[in-house]
C-alpha cells in the first residue's frame, strides 16, 4: 500500500510532471498528446486508470507535480473509482497538487445529485473543479491549456506563486445553499 | 392455386430490400434475360409483383419455382430471421461417410414416411452447407409455404441450425434428421441468435480462441499508444492481463455477433416457518436477460476496460466456450452446467 | 403534384366553411376529378386522397393492399414535398375518424406534413373527434404535439380559440395534460381566463405537484387577469414545456428548406419581411418553426377580417402605430427577436405578458440547446446557435436591457462552463446582466468565474475583464437613466421591474468593483504583468475612475496598489500614459466631489480614507516620475539602504524618473541626440537641468503623452524639481 | 461578429497563438531531420553488429558441433583460446541460446507438446503444433483441469474431432496423457494434411473440379476431364476413412465410357492417388496426359 508522495523526489530542472487519472481511457489520452506540445517547460505526462500506481516503476517515476481526477458524469463508476484513488494520496497533495476535471457536465441526463457529490467531493478537499468539453478539439486543447496553467504553477515554474495560492483561488466551494438561496433569490 | 402463388410472390418481394432484388432474379435465373430486362425496379414494389406475376404465367412457373426463389434469397441473407441451434448425439459408425446425395434421399423418404403432406426442397450452398427448405402440412391440409422451416447442416459435424420450428413439427424433424445423419438422437444446444454465420462458428469453434501461452502474442494494444516518449502509461501491464484475460474469457479478434443471453435461476424457497411457500410445486424463477448488438464484444469490452471484475465468471464466460446463450440456474451444483 | 390539387379559389371559400371537411372532401374529389381530366397520368395521390375520403368504415386492415398501396403514395409525397391543405384534412379526417381502426392512425398522424398551411377546420374536426373519445391514449398524445409542432402553419387559430373551452376540458386527461398545457399557452386570451379555469388548474396543481406547465399556463393567465390568479408564482421557472417536435420536425425542416424558395418568390411581400423571414430561418435555424407561417398568414390575411393583426403582417413603422393596439403576436416568441418593428413594439407597449411568454419561450431554448442539450453537446459552437446568440445579443443591445430568462441561464451556464465554449458569446450576454444585488453578487458571479479566470489563458482573462467593463458601464448608465430626480430612490419600470434603493445601487457597484479590483491584480501577478491583459485592466479604471462626473454616482473607488504599481512600472509608455490620465481623473472627481460638498452642505460617502490613498499614490508617482526620490521610507516598496547600495544602482533613486524610466528611456536618448546631435557619449543626466527638463517635457508631450501631460500640468506646478501635491489634502 | 468587436478579436488572437504553437519554426523541422539521420545510422550500426554476432556465433557452432551439443563449459573453453574477454562470452551464450531453440524445433518435429500451467498450477494448458510437408500449420490448444481428477475445460479443437472418444478410450486422458495427445495430434495432424492438400489443388489445378467437400475434408469428389477425341468427364471420390492419415483408404472413379477405367494405365492411377498426396497425384496425372 504506497501511498503517492508530493515532494518525496528532486524536481527536474524546467520540468513539470502530471499524472492523469481516468477511470475509462480515453480522454485523458487527447489531453496527454495536446499537453505534451507545450514548449515553455518540458512536460512529462503520466496515464493511469486509478490508484495506487505500481510499485515497480517507483524508481523511474519522477516526481508527480499535479494529479488529475477526470470524472465522467455519464458513469456512477467513473465517480467511485477517483473516490477510491484518492486514499492513495499523500495528504501534502492535497494543498493545491489535485484538481477534478468534470466531463459532460450539460448532459442533460446526468442525475444532478451525482453533480452534486462531485461539487461535494471537490470541496470537501479544496480542490479546483474544472469542466471540460471533451466532445470538440477546441474543448480538448482549452482543457488541456487550463490544466497547464495550474501545472505550471504546482510545478514551480511560474514567479511569484505557488500552488496552495492559486489552489485558493480557484478551489470549489460548496453551491448546495448556494442553489437553494439562488431558487429563492429568484422566487 | 394461383391466389398462393400471388401470396407467396408478394411476400417475397416486400421482404426483399429493392437493391437486392434485380441479382436476385438474375441468381434465380428462370426468367430469360428479355423478360428480366423488361422489369422496372423503380416502379412501386406491388406493381413489381404484378408484372413479375405475369412473367411467371408467361413462363410457367409455379409455386416451387418461386419457393426456389425465396430459399434463393433466405440463403443469400439468413441473418433476417432467428437462428436455433440443435445438437446430433452419439454418431453411428458410418456417419462419417454420409455424403450429399444419399443424406438427401434419406433425409426426403424418412420425412415422408412421417408425414405426407409436406414439401422438402434441399439444396447444397458453396460453404459445404446443406440448406433444407421444409413447407409443413397437415394430416389434411396441403403444406403451408407461407411459414416455411428452414435446417441448415453441415455435415459431418453434430449440429443443426434451423428457423421458425413449431413445437408440433420438431419430432418429426429431428428424427428424420437423425436418421438421416446416423446420430442417434437431437437436443437442443440452447443457443440461439439472429446472425446464422456467427451461431455455427461459436458452436464449430471457428473463431479466434485465446490460450495462455509461454510467448504471449502480441495483442496489440502497447505499441499503437505509446507513440510519444513524454507520455508514460502507469498501468500497462495490469490492462495488458486484463485484455489477456478477456481474451481467454471471450475469444480474440472479432467475436461472433450473438443479441441475446438470457440467464434463468429456478429456486425454492427454504424456510421452515413459512410451510407453504416451501411446499410450493413450481419454483421461483428469475430471468436475466443480457441485450446488444454484440453481446460478446460488450462483454468483452466491460472485462478489458475493468467494468466487470476479472477473472470473468463463468456464467460469462461459458457463453462463447460452451456456445450457448440460454443458460438454466437450479439450486443444486454449480450454475451454467445445468441443462434447460 | 399536391400543388395541383389547390384550386386559387380554395382559401376564401374555405373561410366561409363553416368547418364541415365533409364538404372539404367533395370538393377536394371534385378538384382531384378536374386534376384528373388535366392531367390525362392516373395520379396515384389523387387516386389515393379519394379512396381514403370514401374508404368505408370496417374495411378489414390485415392484408389490404389497396390501403398499403395509397398509405404508401401519400407518405411519400409527404415526405417529398409536403401535403396540400385539402389532402392534410381528408387524411386527418380518415385517421381521426378510426374508419379503419387504429392502426393506420398513428402512421397516418407520422406523415402529415403540411407543404403550406393546415387548414383550421380540419384540426377542428379532429379535436371533435378527439372529443368522441374512442382514440388510444397514445394516439391522442401523437395528435396533440402534431398540432403543437404545426401550430403557426393553422391559418386561422381564431376558430381553435373558439373551442378553447373544449380543448381545455383535456387538462383533466392525465397523460394530456403537459402537450394540453402548451396548446393553451399558445392560444390563451385574456377573455379566455376564467375563475373556474383558474380553479381547475390550481385544483390539478394540488394534485400533481408544481408541475411546470401548470406552472407557465397559470402565470400567463395570472399575466392577463392578476385578480383571478392569486397565488405568487416564480419569476424564473426552472424547466419551460418539453419541446414536443415529435417525428415531424426534421421532415418539416426539409420539405420548408425546399418549399421556401419557390413559395416566397411568387408571394408580393415587403422587402423587409421576407429578409426577416430569412433571418428567422437561419438564425433559429433548429428551434424555431419555419417561416412559411408568416407568408402564408400574410396571404391569407385578406380572407378573414378579424380584430387582430398578427405582427408578421405588419410591415412599416406606419402601420405599427397604427393597429398598435390590436397586434397579434406569433406563437413563437422566438421570431420577435428577428424583426426590428417588433422590437419597437416591445419596447413602447411595455406589454408583460409578451415579454413572459419572450422570456419562457428564451429560456426554453437557451436550455434545450445549451444547459441540457442531450446528446453530449454535439450542436455547440454550430452556426445556428453562435447566430442565435448574436442575434438575441443584438436585440438586447436594442432593448438596453438583458432578459431575465438569459441572465437566469447565465448563472446556472456559468457552473458548468469550461471557458472556451462560445467564449465571445457567452462573455457578451455575461455584460448584460442587469444589476445584481451585492448579496448575491459573489456567489452567482464571482465564484465561478474566479475559478475560470484564474485557471484559463490570458486571452480568457483579457475578455472577461473587458465584458465586466462592459457590465459595469451598462450598470452605471442605466443608473444615470432612471435615476429618480430626487436622487435617493432609484425604480425602473422595465419587465425587470426592480426595485433598489441607491444605496444597495452603490454597494452592488463598488461590490464589482472590487472583484475586478482582486481579480486584475492577481491575475497580473500570476501573468507577469502581461500588458495586453493590463491594457485591458486600464480600460476598466477608466471607467471606475469617472464614476462621479461621468454618471453622477457619488462613488470614487481607488485603484488597487496591484494594478497601480504594475502599470506604473510597465515597460511599454503607454501604461504609464494611461496609468497618468487616470490618475488625473481620478483628481479631476475628487476634486469635483470636494466643490459640491462645499456647495450643498449634503454629507457625501467618500471617505477621507480614499483621499488619503489618492494622495499617497499621487505623492509616490510624482516623487518617482518628477523628483527621482524613490525608495522613500514609508513608501509601498521600501528597500534596505544597503541592500540599494549593494546593487551597485548609479544613483538608484533617479533610475524611475522620466528620463530613466525603462518606457521613456529611448525616448529620452532621442531627446539627447536631437538636442546635441555633434556628442558623441550619450550623458541622459544632462537633460536634468531645470531648462532642457522643460524641453525634455515639451518633446514627450509632442509624443503624444496627453494622459501624462495632464496629469502634470495638473498635479505640478512648474518649478522644476518642486511639488505641491499637498494642497490636494482635505 | 460587429456586437462583440474586442472578445471576437481576443478569441481569434488565441487561435492564432495555438496554431503558432502547433507549427513549429523551420529550423527546429531541420533538427528533427538530424535526430532522425542520427537515428537511422546508430540502428544501421547496430544491425552491422548483429550480424557480426550472428557470423562469430555461427563460426563457434559450426566449430565443434558434437562439442556444443554437450553444453556451454566446454563451448565455452573451446572459444577462450580466442579471445576471453566479455563479448566472446556473450557470443557462446548467443551460440548456446541459438543451439537450444534448435532443439526447442526438433523437439516440435518429434512430436512435443508446449505445456503450461494455469491457475497456480491447478490447470495445464496444452497446444499441439500441426504441420504437414514440413510447413507448420494451426495451433490447436487445451486446457485441462488437474483436480480432482484431469477434465477438458476448454479446447479449440475442431467438432468433428472425437474428442470426447479420444479422452475415454480406456481412460486414455487419466491413466496415459501422452497417448491420449498423441492419438489427438495424429487425428489434428491428418486434418490439416487433407485440408492442406485441398488447398493446395484447389489452387494449383484450376482445371480439376472439386464437386464436394465437407467439413473434416473426409470426403472429396473431383471433376477430372480425360482428353481424348472428345472430352470424357471422370468423377473421382477419395474417401479418407481413417481421420488420422491424410491419404485415402479408397479411391473410386467413375465415367460414361466403362473401359477407359478398364485400362490398367487408368488402374495404376487409382492406386497413385491411394499412395501419393493429392495434389502432387494430380500433378503427375497432368504431366502424363491422363487428365488435363
Amino acid at each position: 500500500m504506497s501511498l503517492l508522495r508530493p515532494l518525496s523526489k528532486l524536481p527536474d530542472l524546467n520540468a513539470a510532471n502530471v499524472l492523469l487519472v481516468e477511470n475509462e481511457e480515453h480522454f485523458q489520452q487527447k489531453l496527454a498528446d495536446v499537453m505534451v506540445n507545450e514548449k515553455s517547460v518540458i512536460v512529462q505526462v503520466r496515464l493511469a486508470k486509478s490508484l495506487p500506481l505500481p510499485m515497480k516503476q517507483e524508481k523511474s517515476r519522477p516526481r508527480i507535480d499535479l494529479v488529475v481526477f477526470i470524472v465522467n458524469l455519464m458513469s456512477e463508476l467513473s465517480l467511485h473509482s477517483a473516490e477510491a484513488s484518492l486514499k492513495h494520496l499523500a495528504p501534502g497533495y492535497f494543498l493545491g497538487k489535485v484538481c477534478f476535471m468534470v466531463t459532460n457536465a450539460r448532459n442533460a441526463s446526468v442525475p444532478a445529485e451525482r453533480m452534486e457529490a462531485v461539487r461535494k467531493l471537490a470541496s470537501a478537499l479544496n480542490c479546483p473543479l474544472l469542466f471540460a468539453e471533451d466532445q470538440t478539439p477546441d474543448g480538448v486543447t482549452n482543457a488541456a491549456e487550463r490544466l497547464l496553467v495550474i501545472l505550471r504553477v504546482a510545478a514551480g515554474c511560474v514567479p511569484m506563486t505557488t500552488a496552495l495560492f492559486l489552489s485558493n483561488l480557484t478551489r470549489c466551494t460548496i453551491s448546495t445553499e448556494a442553489e437553494q438561496q439562488n431558487s429563492d433569490y429568484d422566487a | 392455386m394461383d391466389d398462393l402463388k400471388r401470396r407467396l410472390l408478394q411476400r417475397i418481394i416486400r421482404t426483399m430490400p429493392t437493391q437486392m432484388l434485380k441479382t436476385t432474379l438474375s441468381k434465380w435465373a428462370r426468367l430469360n434475360i428479355e423478360q428480366q430486362e423488361s422489369l422496372d425496379f423503380t416502379q412501386p414494389k406491388f406493381l413489381l409483383t404484378d408484372q413479375l406475376l405475369a412473367l411467371c404465367g408467361e413462363s410457367g412457373l409455379g409455386v416451387k419455382h418461386i419457393t426456389e426463389l425465396e430459399m434463393i434469397y433466405i440463403i443469400d441473407n439468413p441473418n433476417q430471421r432467428l437462428w436455433h441451434a440443435y445438437q446430433l448425439l452419439e454418431a453411428g459408425d458410418d456417419a462419417h461417410s454420409v455424403e450429399v446425395t444419399n443424406f438427401k434421399e434419406q433425409f426426403k423418404v424418412h420425412l415422408t414416411e412421417l408425414i405426407r403432406h409436406v414439401s422438402i426442397k434441399i439444396k447444397k450452398h458453396t460453404d459445404e452447407a446443406v440448406w433444407i427448405r421444409i413447407a409443413w402440412g397437415d394430416r389434411s391440409s396441403r403444406p403451408n409455404h407461407l411459414k416455411p422451416t428452414y435446417v441448415v447442416h453441415h455435415l459431418q459435424t453434430p449440429y443443426v441450425f434451423v428457423t421458425n420450428l413449431t413445437s408440433k413439427t420438431m419430432p418429426l424433424l429431428s428424427q428424420a434428421l437423425v436418421m438421416a445423419t446416423r446420430y442417434s438422437s437431437m437436443k437442443d444446444a440452447n443457443l440461439s441468435g439472429r446472425n446464422l454465420s456467427a451461431v455455427r462458428d461459436l458452436l464449430m469453434k471457428q473463431f479466434q480462441q485465446v490460450f495462455p501461452s509461454k510467448h504471449l502474442q502480441p495483442l496489440g494494444k502497447k505499441n499503437q499508444i505509446n507513440s510519444n516518449p513524454q507520455i508514460e502509461r502507469e498501468q500497462d501491464e495490469q490492462s495488458e492481463t486484463r485484455l489477456q484475460i478477456a481474451c481467454e474469457a471471450f475469444g480474440g479478434g472479432t467475436l461472433p455477433e450473438l443479441q441475446k443471453a438470457i440467464y434463468t435461476l429456478e429456486t425454492k424457497l427454504k424456510d421452515n416457518t413459512n410451510k407453504i411457500m416451501t411446499e410450493r410445486e413450481q419454483p421461483f424463477r428469475c430471468v436475466v436477460t443480457f441485450k446488444s448488438t454484440n453481446i460478446l464484444e460488450s462483454l468483452r469490452h466491460s472485462a478489458m476496460t475493468g467494468i466487470a471484475s476479472t477473472p470473468v465468471t463463468p456464467m460469462l464466460s461459458s457463453i462463447s466456450q460452451k456456445g450457448r446463450n440460454h443458460f438454466l440456474i437450479t439450486d443444486k451444483g454449480p450454475g451454467p452446467q445445468r441443462k434447460l | 403534384m399536391a400543388a395541383t390539387l389547390i384550386p386559387p379559389d380554395f382559401d376564401s371559400s374555405s373561410s366561409t366553411d363553416s368547418s364541415s371537411s365533409n364538404r372539404g372532401i367533395t370538393r377536394s374529389l371534385r378538384v382531384a376529378e378536374i386534376a384528373r381530366r388535366k392531367t390525362k397520368a392516373e395520379d396515384p395521390i389523387v387516386a389515393a386522397l379519394k379512396y381514403f375520403s370514401k374508404v368505408q368504415a370496417g374495411t378489414p386492415v390485415q392484408g389490404n393492399e389497396e390501403l398499403e398501396r395509397n398509405l404508401v403514395s401519400v407518405e411519400t409525397v409527404a415526405y417529398s414535398k409536403g401535403l396540400s391543405p385539402e389532402a392534410i384534412s381528408v387524411m386527418l379526417e380518415f385517421a381521426m375518424s378510426l374508419r379503419m381502426g387504429t392502426s393506420p392512425c398513428a402512421r397516418v398522424l407520422k406523415f402529415l406534413l403540411p407543404s403550406t398551411v393546415v387548414p383550421h377546420q380540419a384540426v377542428v374536426r379532429a379535436v371533435v373527434w378527439l372529443c368522441v373519445g374512442k382514440l388510444p391514449i397514445t394516439t391522442q398524445v401523437l395528435f396533440i404535439k402534431w398540432v403543437l409542432t404545426v401550430f403557426d402553419m393553422i391559418d386561422a387559430k381564431d376558430n381553435l380559440r373558439a373551442i378553447y373551452g373544449f380543448i381545455f376540458s383535456f387538462v383533466t386527461e392525465e397523460n394530456l395534460c403537459p402537450y394540453i398545457c402548451h396548446l393553451l399557452y399558445l392560444l390563451t386570451r385574456k377573455e379566455c381566463v376564467r375563475l373556474f379555469r383558474v380553479r381547475k388548474l390550481l385544483e390539478l396543481q394540488s394534485k400533481l405537484g408544481k408541475q411546470p406547465f401548470l406552472l407557465h399556463l397559470l402565470s400567463l393567465y395570472k399575466v392577463f387577469c392578476p385578480e383571478l390568479v392569486t397565488l405568487s408564482l416564480n419569476s424564473r421557472i426552472r424547466a419551460g414545456f418539453k419541446n414536443h417536435h415529435g417525428p415531424w420536425k426534421l421532415a418539416l425542416n426539409a420539405i420548408q428548406k425546399r418549399n421556401f424558395v419557390q413559395v416566397s418568390s411568387d408571394l408580393p411581400l415587403a422587402l423587409q419581411t421576407k429578409e426577416k423571414a430569412g433571418l428567422r430561418k437561419r438564425k433559429l435555424g433548429q428551434m424555431d418553426l419555419p417561416v412559411l407561417n408568416v407568408v402564408v398568414q400574410s396571404q391569407k390575411q385578406t380572407s378573414y377580417n378579424k380584430m387582430v393583426v398578427p405582427l408578421a403582417h405588419i410591415q412599416s413603422f406606419v402601420q405599427l402605430l397604427e393597429n398598435l393596439h390590436l397586434i397579434e403576436l406569433p406563437a413563437q416568441m422566438g421570431s420577435l427577436l428577428g424583426s426590428g418593428l417588433a422590437l419597437h413594439y416591445l419596447d413602447c407597449v411595455q406589454d408583460e405578458s409578451a415579454f413572459l411568454r419572450l422570456n419562457f419561450w428564451l429560456g426554453h431554448a437557451l436550455n434545450e440547446e445549451f444547459l441540457f442539450c442531450g446528446h453530449g453537446g454535439a450542436s455547440q459552437g454550430s452556426d445556428e446557435v453562435v447566430r442565435f446568440l448574436e442575434r438575441l445579443l443584438s436585440t438586447q443591445h436594442f432593448l438596453q436591457e438583458g432578459f431575465s430568462s438569459v441572465e437566469a441561464f447565465l448563472y446556472k451556464f456559468l457552473n458548468v462552463w469550461d471557458g472556451s465554449l462560445l467564449r465571445p458569446q457567452i462573455l457578451g450576454l455575461l455584460s448584460n446582466i442587469p444589476v445584481v444585488p451585492s448579496s448575491c453578487i459573489n456567489r452567482l458571479l464571482s465564484e465561478p468565474l474566479m475559478q475560470l479566470f484564474f485557471t484559463s489563458t490570458v486571452f480568457f482573462k483579457c475578455g472577461l475583464i473587458e465584458s465586466l467593463n462592459g457590465m459595469l458601464a451598462k450598470w452605471l448608465t442605466w443608473h444615470s437613466v432612471y435615476a429618480l430626480e430626487d436622487g435617493l430612490d432609484v425604480s425602473l419600470d422595465s419587465p425587470t421591474s426592480m426595485h433598489m434603493s441607491r444605496s444597495g445601487f452603490m454597494q452592488s457597484v463598488v461590490e464589482l468593483v472590487r472583484f475586478v479590483g482582486r481579480l486584475a491584480s492577481l491575475g497580473l501577478q500570476l501573468e507577469g504583468c502581461h500588458s495586453l491583459l493590463l491594457s485591458f485592466v486600464l480600460d476598466f479604471y477608466d471607467t471606475v475612475c469617472d464614476i462621479f462626473q461621468k454618471y453622477g454616482l457619488p462613488l470614487v473607488v481607488m485603484i488597487p496598489a496591484g494594478v497601480f504599481y504594475p502599470a506604473l512600472f510597465a515597460f511599454d509608455p503607454v501604461s504609464v500614459d494611461r496609468l497618468a490620465q487616470i490618475m488625473y481623473r481620478y483628481k479631476m472627481n475628487l476634486t469635483s466631489a470636494k466643490k459640491q460638498e462645499k456647495l450643498t452642505g449634503q454629507a457625501f460617502h467618500i471617505s477621507r480614507q480614499t483621499y488619503r490613498e489618492f494622495n499617497h499614490y499621487l505623492v509616490f508617482m510624482v516623487n518617482c516620475l518628477w523628483n527621482s526620490k524613490i525608495f522613500q521610507p514609508g513608501d509601498d516598496i521600501e528597500l534596505s539602504e544597503e541592500l540599494l547600495l549593494r546593487s551597485r544602482v548609479p544613483q538608484y533613486w533617479a533610475s524611475f524618473n522620466l528620463i530613466h524610466h525603462p518606457a521613456f528611456h529611448c525616448y529620452a536618448i532621442d531627446f539627447h541626440h536631437k538636442c546635441w546631435p555633434e556628442r558623441r557619449d550619450v550623458d541622459l543626466n544632462s537633460i536634468q537641468n531645470s531648462k532642457t527638463w522643460g524641453w525634455y517635457l515639451e518633446y514627450l508631450f509632442t509624443q503624444g503623452f496627453d494622459g501624462l501631460q495632464q496629469f502634470i500640468q495638473s498635479s505640478i506646478s512648474f518649478h522644476p524639481s518642486t511639488t505641491d501635491s499637498q494642497d490636494h489634502r482635505p | 461578429m460587429s456586437t462583440l468587436g474586442v472578445l471576437g478579436h481576443l478569441s481569434k488572437l488565441e487561435t492564432q497563438a495555438r496554431k503558432r504553437k502547433e507549427a513549429p519554426p523551420q529550423q527546429s523541422g531541420l533538427e528533427e531531420l538530424k535526430a532522425t539521420v542520427e537515428a537511422l545510422v546508430i540502428q544501421r550500426d547496430q544491425l552491422k553488429a548483429e550480424i557480426k554476432a550472428n557470423e562469430s556465433v555461427q563460426k563457434l557452432r559450426s566449430e565443434d558441433p558434437d562439442q556444443s551439443t554437450g553444453g556451454g563449459e566446454e563451448l565455452g573453453e573451446g572459444a577462450d583460446g580466442s579471445d576471453g574477454s566479455v563479448n566472446s562470452q556473450l557470443l557462446q551464450l548467443m551460440a548456446r541460446h541459438a543451439q537450444l531453440t534448435d532443439l526447442l524445433h526438433a523437439h516440435h518435429l518429434i512430436g512435443g507438446y508446449d505445456i503450461i500451467k494455469t491457475c497456480q498450477g491447478n490447470g495445464l494448458c496444452v497446444s499441439l503444433a500441426t504441420s504437414y510437408e514440413g510447413v507448420y500449420l494451426e495451433r490447436y490448444s487445451l486446457e485441462i483441469d488437474v483436480a480432482p481428477k484431469l477434465r477438458i475445460t476448454r479446447h479449440d479443437v475442431p467438432t468433428f474431432v472425437p474428442l470426447a472418444r479420444l479422452a475415454e478410450q480406456g481412460g486414455a486422458l487419466q491413466t496415459n496423457l501422452r497417448g491420449f495427445l498423441g492419438s489427438l495430434s495424429r487425428h489434428l495432424n491428418g486434418y490439416a494434411g487433407r485440408k492442406q492438400q485441398l488447398k493446395l489443388v484447389k489452387e494449383q489445378h484450376k482445371s480439376v473440379e472439386v464437386m464436394e467437400s465437407n467439413a473434416p475434408c473426409s470426403i472429396l469428389i473431383l471433376l477430372m476431364t480425360v482428353p481424348q477425341v472428345k472430352d470424357i468427364a471422370v468423377l473421382c471420390k477419395l474417401d479418407y476413412t481413417d481421420h488420422t492419415h491424410c491419404l485415402p483408404e479408397e479411391v473410386t472413379i467413375q465415367s460414361e465410357d466403362k473401359d477407359l477405367l478398364e485400362t490398367t494405365q487408368w488402374k495404376n492411377n487409382c492406386t497413385l492417388l491411394k499412395e501419393t498426396p493429392l495434389h502432387k497425384a494430380l500433378a503427375t496425372l497432368i504431366q502424363s496426359g491422363d487428365i488435363k
